[in-house]
């Protein structure tokens, strides 16, 4: 009855758009990947060298610890969410007054533009003008620089990361937790499990899917976080990020072909990460599928 | 007083303890935003002060008034709009496809789909640049003498973000729909078929209907996203299609970044967003369950 | 008959055309000159700085008047302009009919062969060319957009010197004058050594830290996420200290010393701990510190002293809406060590960079003719006082003697004639084909410096090392 | 770069037909598609590994062996 050509026939657009602009795209960087090619050196154009760019990369000690940085990032910025949006969403499971007003504020950082958020982040902890520097040292007599202190940097980074992204965890989550059918739960219950197991043998199977696309989600779009980074704190000590390191490599020092090895290698890590974690989390064994 | 009388009040205070303070904690940015396009410039790096010292809307008047800023405010509708409509539409056909239909390693194609959202953007501008100038370029079309169009690129035009921001859109789009449209019985497709229904009125009137709110949120997460993007937009355009996100870097000068200005227009730009959630709240959290139903 | 009446009309026309040369705005000659581009639309692209903006807002739509030729005009960040101007000429896409030149990047482009030659296209098409425009009435910042023959390749718009600024109302303050001799056994006055200046940084550090204002002794550019930290120390400190050329020895291809670069040399480090040691009297926000926040905090009145951007010096000292310390900015020639001034004078040498930018057309051009009326529309002398007086800019000599000039310059403490006067000690940046990537090689490392993780002359032995390495993997290497 | 999930939906009769589970050696469930990923993956890894640590003493074209023959026994065996 269903014939797969006209599955094919629906796919087709997706697929046209996406190989237009995102394979080819990427096969053009694959085959840069393989060339020496620097507008300003001496010999302009594409040079194959072979494999010696991703020789370069792997004792890239900048490259290998923005690497570290960034993973360091998405596991502390993607926790907090996950944690922190899941006890919002459960808060919202009930009814208070004045819930709904919560959840349209709740939801307000999602909307404004990274780029506004770098801003105004920016101006929230620049010693001199934002406010959050001159109450710390008034209050607590903290300095707090994050020019000067990477490790503040990165901090502020994950916190600004956190309140951007946290209201979106929150709703997936709310979504997730309203579809829960009841039953389960009160049976639960009846047989004597206390909150914790009923959260862990009940809620968290049900919330799985959930859980699991709200993780990728967040992954592939902390790994390649540039503009808000970008605009706190200019990609310094401390927040040189994996994007931000391969923006200037290719721009302002227009190494194309380092450039492109590097970002390969990102695609990689990035697609063999979200892999392995879905098979961790998701993967049926061998029997499950018999 | 009984026990559970002292819980409730407990559970009372929780409730709207963590309700203030996280209030707080979200809308102390949004505040200072707002303060800061309040002020003018020498106000701005006196001591700070998080409190509102007068209403002074120059900043505002100042953008609202600039042809450039209703220029590139319209870019950024038009785009994202149109943006979140095709993805809408594609992704809508590319589920049904995925989810009902025996295609050769449709799960593969499906995770290919998602990894378009993984790619590190900044190498990707050049491929982009180059395709957007050379590529797609038409040099002349003329018929009967009349040139129509000339010197034609995709390069600084809407129709080319609105294609290029699908490539992280229907990833996200197609996961999302993935998990409602399979959640939809496939028995009532195959009813609507035996009444004669043909693919078409399938998806008008069972898939339409059925998934409707995973299709207004996937709307309308696609147009935030579309309209927040920057470095694509910024790269591939010039003049004429230049959106609002691009604007607000133009705001940092070597003569001083324009904080007020900018922070105005972060404002004006939180509106049409804020203004969408705001009225359609109840379908995002019914929209995004990401199969959560079906299990 | 008819013949005669035919002569008589062309008489005629020549006459008018002839007029209409030497009405005041020439505006027939123009019309005449564009008459075959007009309704052409010609683009360009630039940093939004005010002189582009006067240019986007005044000069393009007159030129418009004048001749029918459409400017489209794009002004973004300095980011975006780069890669937005490189990526067109490499590509050879041909979106842009112009584009912003930071002098810095001149000679890139021209290694590259970016950029068409103005002179000559100038002497190619004698019909396009505007007879008060001349190549050699603009000043000496012109000549750091020529090629080795002497042929220009940018109508130079904007030019800046960095210029030490002080605060008049504390050096000039009689109790604090006071003050600083009972701690220091000397008068104060504007730095004239690196000693000088540090004591005076100390002294207002601690009188702003004793009198619970928010006052610091010095401005440092020591942005940690920026090239702005690595520019202040190449192209300000270390000239004032007399490391020229960022110590690279173009003839062996090498910054270190070994191989006749001077980058990890003695003078290279001790300007750089020098600078780092300045940080402590710097306000807190120095390490965040571009450009244009320097001058942000010397405007809030945060620095009694620093190394500012020349463009910001005319609305740091008289704009009310955007500076707190109009009336009261003093304006001098940076601190030099020793000999530099004479070097500079000889020609060995120079005490900073002559900053800023001109428009130049790229190969890629389709509308090169149109263009070049263009630029020689920005390059008259008619339209470069008010096109000054709004942007802080000078490039034409004429510009100096303007009345509008002179009596902005009584108000900037004497910029503009320091800039006519002392402008010839300065110098563009030095002749580097792979200037953006050097830079950001050395970068990373006066970040570490600055903050702290390595000395001074750690830092620059292992950033002359990586910049060998980089010219070695460019081509430049010896 | 391709690679699937092992959702149940998908016929596994049809990918399974050839060899009972037993012989399998990963420990979950792949299609052919998944396991010519996986060698992929693993080649791409080993040869950054190689780069980095062992081509000082051996040549690169060892690691190409080495995870061609891993990836022929992952596609024919995992």
């Amino acid at each position: 009855m269903r014939n797969p050509r006209t599955g094919w026939l629906l796919l087709s657009p997706t697929l046209i758009i996406l190989i237009i602009f995102g394979f080819a795209p990427f096969l053009y960087v694959l085959f840069v990947g393989f060339n020496q090619w620097n507008v300003f050196s001496a010999e302009d154009g594409l040079i194959f060298n072979g494999l010696d760019n991703f020789r370069r990369l792997v004792f890239d000690e900048d490259f290998l610890h923005s690497v570290g940085l960034t993973l360091r990032f998405a596991i502390f910025a993607i926790g907090s969410q996950i944690v922190l949006g899941f006890l919002l969403a459960q808060m919202l499971t009930r009814n208070f007054p004045g819930k709904s007003i919560f959840r349209v504020i709740h939801t307000l950082p999602l909307m404004v533009a990274p780029i506004a958020v770098g801003a105004i982040w920016r101006l929230l902890v620049i010693p001199g003008f934002g406010p959050v520097p001159f109450f710390l040292d008034r209050w607590f007599d903290f300095d707090y620089r994050i020019g000067t202190y990477p490790d503040q940097a990165m901090l502020t980074s994950v916190i600004m990361d956190v309140w951007h992204w946290t209201p979106f965890v929150t709703l997936t989550m709310l979504a997730g937790l309203s579809a829960i059918p009841r039953e389960p739960v009160e049976q639960a219950k009846v047989d004597g499990a206390n909150r914790l197991q009923v959260f862990w043998y009940v809620t968290l199977p049900f919330l799985r899917p959930v859980l699991l696309t709200t993780v990728f989600i967040r992954i592939m779009d902390a790994i390649r976080t540039v503009d808000e980074v970008w605009m706190l704190a200019g990609g310094g000590p401390g927040t040189r990020f994996t994007g931000i390191y391969i923006w200037r490599v290719v721009f302002p020092r227009t190494d194309y072909g380092y450039g492109s090895s590097i970002s390969i290698i990102t695609l990689y890590l990035t697609i063999v990460l979200c892999w392995l974690l879905f098979i961790a989390i998701s993967g049926k064994s061998k029997d499950e599928v018999e | 007083m009984t026990t559970s009388t002292q819980q409730r009040i407990g559970r009372f205070f929780t409730t709207y303890g963590i309700w203030i303070f996280m209030t707080v904690l979200t809308l102390l940015p949004i505040w200072w935003m707002f303060v800061v396009s309040m002020r003018t410039r020498v106000e701005l790096f006196a001591r700070p002060n998080l409190a509102l010292s007068r209403l002074w809307l120059e900043n505002y008047s100042n953008v609202l008034t600039d042809s450039t800023f209703q220029r590139y405010m319209t870019n950024s509708l038009v785009v994202s709009t149109g943006n979140a409509l095709l993805v809408m539409v594609l992704a809508l056909l590319a589920t049904y496809a995925l989810s009902r239909y025996k295609l050769a390693g449709r799960d593969n194609i499906f995770f290919w789909l998602i990894t378009n959202r993984m790619a590190p953007p900044a190498a990707f501008l050049l491929p982009l640049f180059i395709m957007f100038t050379r590529t797609f370029r038409i040099e002349e079309i003329t018929i009967f003498d009349v040139t129509l169009v000339q010197g034609w690129t995709l390069y600084d035009t809407q129709i080319g973000l609105i294609l290029l921001y699908c490539v992280f859109n229907l990833p996200f789009a197609i996961w999302l729909l993935k998990g409602v449209i399979d959640g939809i019985p496939i028995e009532l497709d195959d009813a609507a078929m035996i009444d004669g229904a043909g693919l078409l009125g399938v998806l008008r009137y069972v898939i339409l209907p059925l998934s409707a709110p995973g299709l207004a949120v996937t709307a309308i997460l696609s147009w935030i996203f579309a309209w927040n993007e920057y470095l694509f937009a910024a790269n591939l355009t010039s003049v004429n299609a230049r959106t609002i996100t691009t604007a607000l870097a133009e705001f940092v000068t070597v003569t001083g970044t324009n904080w007020g200005e900018l922070a105005a227009m972060s404002m004006i730009t939180l509106i049409p967003s804020a203004i969408i959630v705001i009225l359609a709240q109840r379908y995002i959290v019914m929209g995004l369950t990401f199969g959560a139903v079906k299990e | 008959m008819k013949k005669l009446f035919t002569i008589v009309l062309l008489l005629a026309f020549a006459l008018l055309a002839n007029m209409s040369l030497v009405t005041a705005d020439h505006h027939g000659w123009w019309a005449e000159a564009a008459a075959p581009y007009a309704g052409t639309t010609i683009r360009g692209v630039s940093e939004s700085t005010p002189p582009s903006n006067y240019v986007a807002d005044v000069l393009a739509p007159l030129f418009t008047e004048y001749t029918g030729i459409n400017v489209e005009f794009e002004t973004t960040s300095w980011d975006q302009m780069y890669s937005k101007a490189i990526n067109d000429m490499e590509a050879n896409t041909g979106i842009y009919d112009f584009v912003y030149i930071e002098q810095d990047i001149i000679y890139s482009y021209l290694a590259q062969d970016y950029l068409v030659n103005l002179t000559q296209a100038a002497a190619d098409h004698p019909d396009l060319a505007f007879a008060d425009y001349d190549e050699a009435a603009f000043t000496s910042f012109a000549d750091y957009f020529k090629n080795a023959d002497g042929d220009l390749f940018g109508v130079p718009m904007e030019a800046f010197v960095k210029v030490y600024l002080y605060r008049k109302d504390l050096f000039e303050n009689a109790d604090i004058q006071a003050a600083f001799e009972a701690d220091y056994g000397y008068p104060l006055t504007p730095a004239e050594t690196f000693e000088q200046y540090r004591d005076n940084a100390e002294f207002f550090t601690g009188y702003g830290e004793g009198m619970d204002m928010d006052l610091w002794g010095t401005t440092v550019q020591g942005s940690t996420g920026h090239p702005a930290s690595t520019y202040e120390f190449l192209e300000s400190i270390g000239p004032s200290f007399g490391l020229y050329n960022w110590g690279i020895n173009l003839e062996t291809g090498s910054a270190q010393s070994a191989n006749g670069g001077a980058l990890d040399g003695d003078t290279a480090v001790e300007a750089l701990s020098y600078w780092v040691g300045l940080l402590p009297f710097a306000p807190p926000e120095a390490t965040s510190s571009t450009w244009d926040e320097v001058a942000s905090s010397f405007a809030a009145g945060r620095a009694a002293q620093g190394w500012v951007y020349g463009e910001n010096a005319a609305w740091i000292a008289t704009d009310e809406t955007r500076s707190a310390i109009t009336g009261n900015v003093g304006v001098r020639l940076p601190v030099t060590a020793p000999g530099v001034i004479e070097d500079a004078e000889m020609g060995n040498g120079y005490i900073g960079y002559y900053d800023g930018g001109a428009f130049g057309i790229p190969h890629s051009s389709r509308n090169k003719e149109a263009t070049l009326l263009w630029l020689q529309f920005i390059g008259q002398p008619s339209v470069q006082a008010e096109w000054a007086a709004a942007g802080a800019r000078i490039t034409h000599t004429a510009t100096f003697d303007d009345p509008l000039i002179a009596e902005q310059d009584t108000k900037v403490d004497g910029y503009y004639t320091l800039l006519e006067e002392q402008g010839p000690l300065f110098a563009g940046a030095p002749p580097f084909p792979f200037h953006a990537q050097v830079r950001e090689i050395i970068d990373p490392f006066i970040h570490r410096v600055i903050l702290g993780e390595l000395t001074a002359a750690e830092g620059l032995s292992q950033a002359a090392a990586a910049v060998d390495e980089e010219l070695a993997r460019l081509g430049y290497g010896g | 770069m391709s690679k699937a999930k092992g959702k149940p939906t998908i016929e596994p009769e049809i990918e399974r037909k050839a060899k009972s589970p037993d012989e399998h050696f990963l420990p979950f469930y792949t299609n052919a598609f998944d396991r010519v990923f996986i060698s992929a993956v693993i080649l791409i890894g080993i040869h950054l590994l190689w780069l980095r640590f062992m081509e000082s003493a051996f040549p690169i074209v060892v690691a190409t062996v080495i995870s061609l023959v891993i990836g022929y026994v992952v596609v024919r065996r995992g």
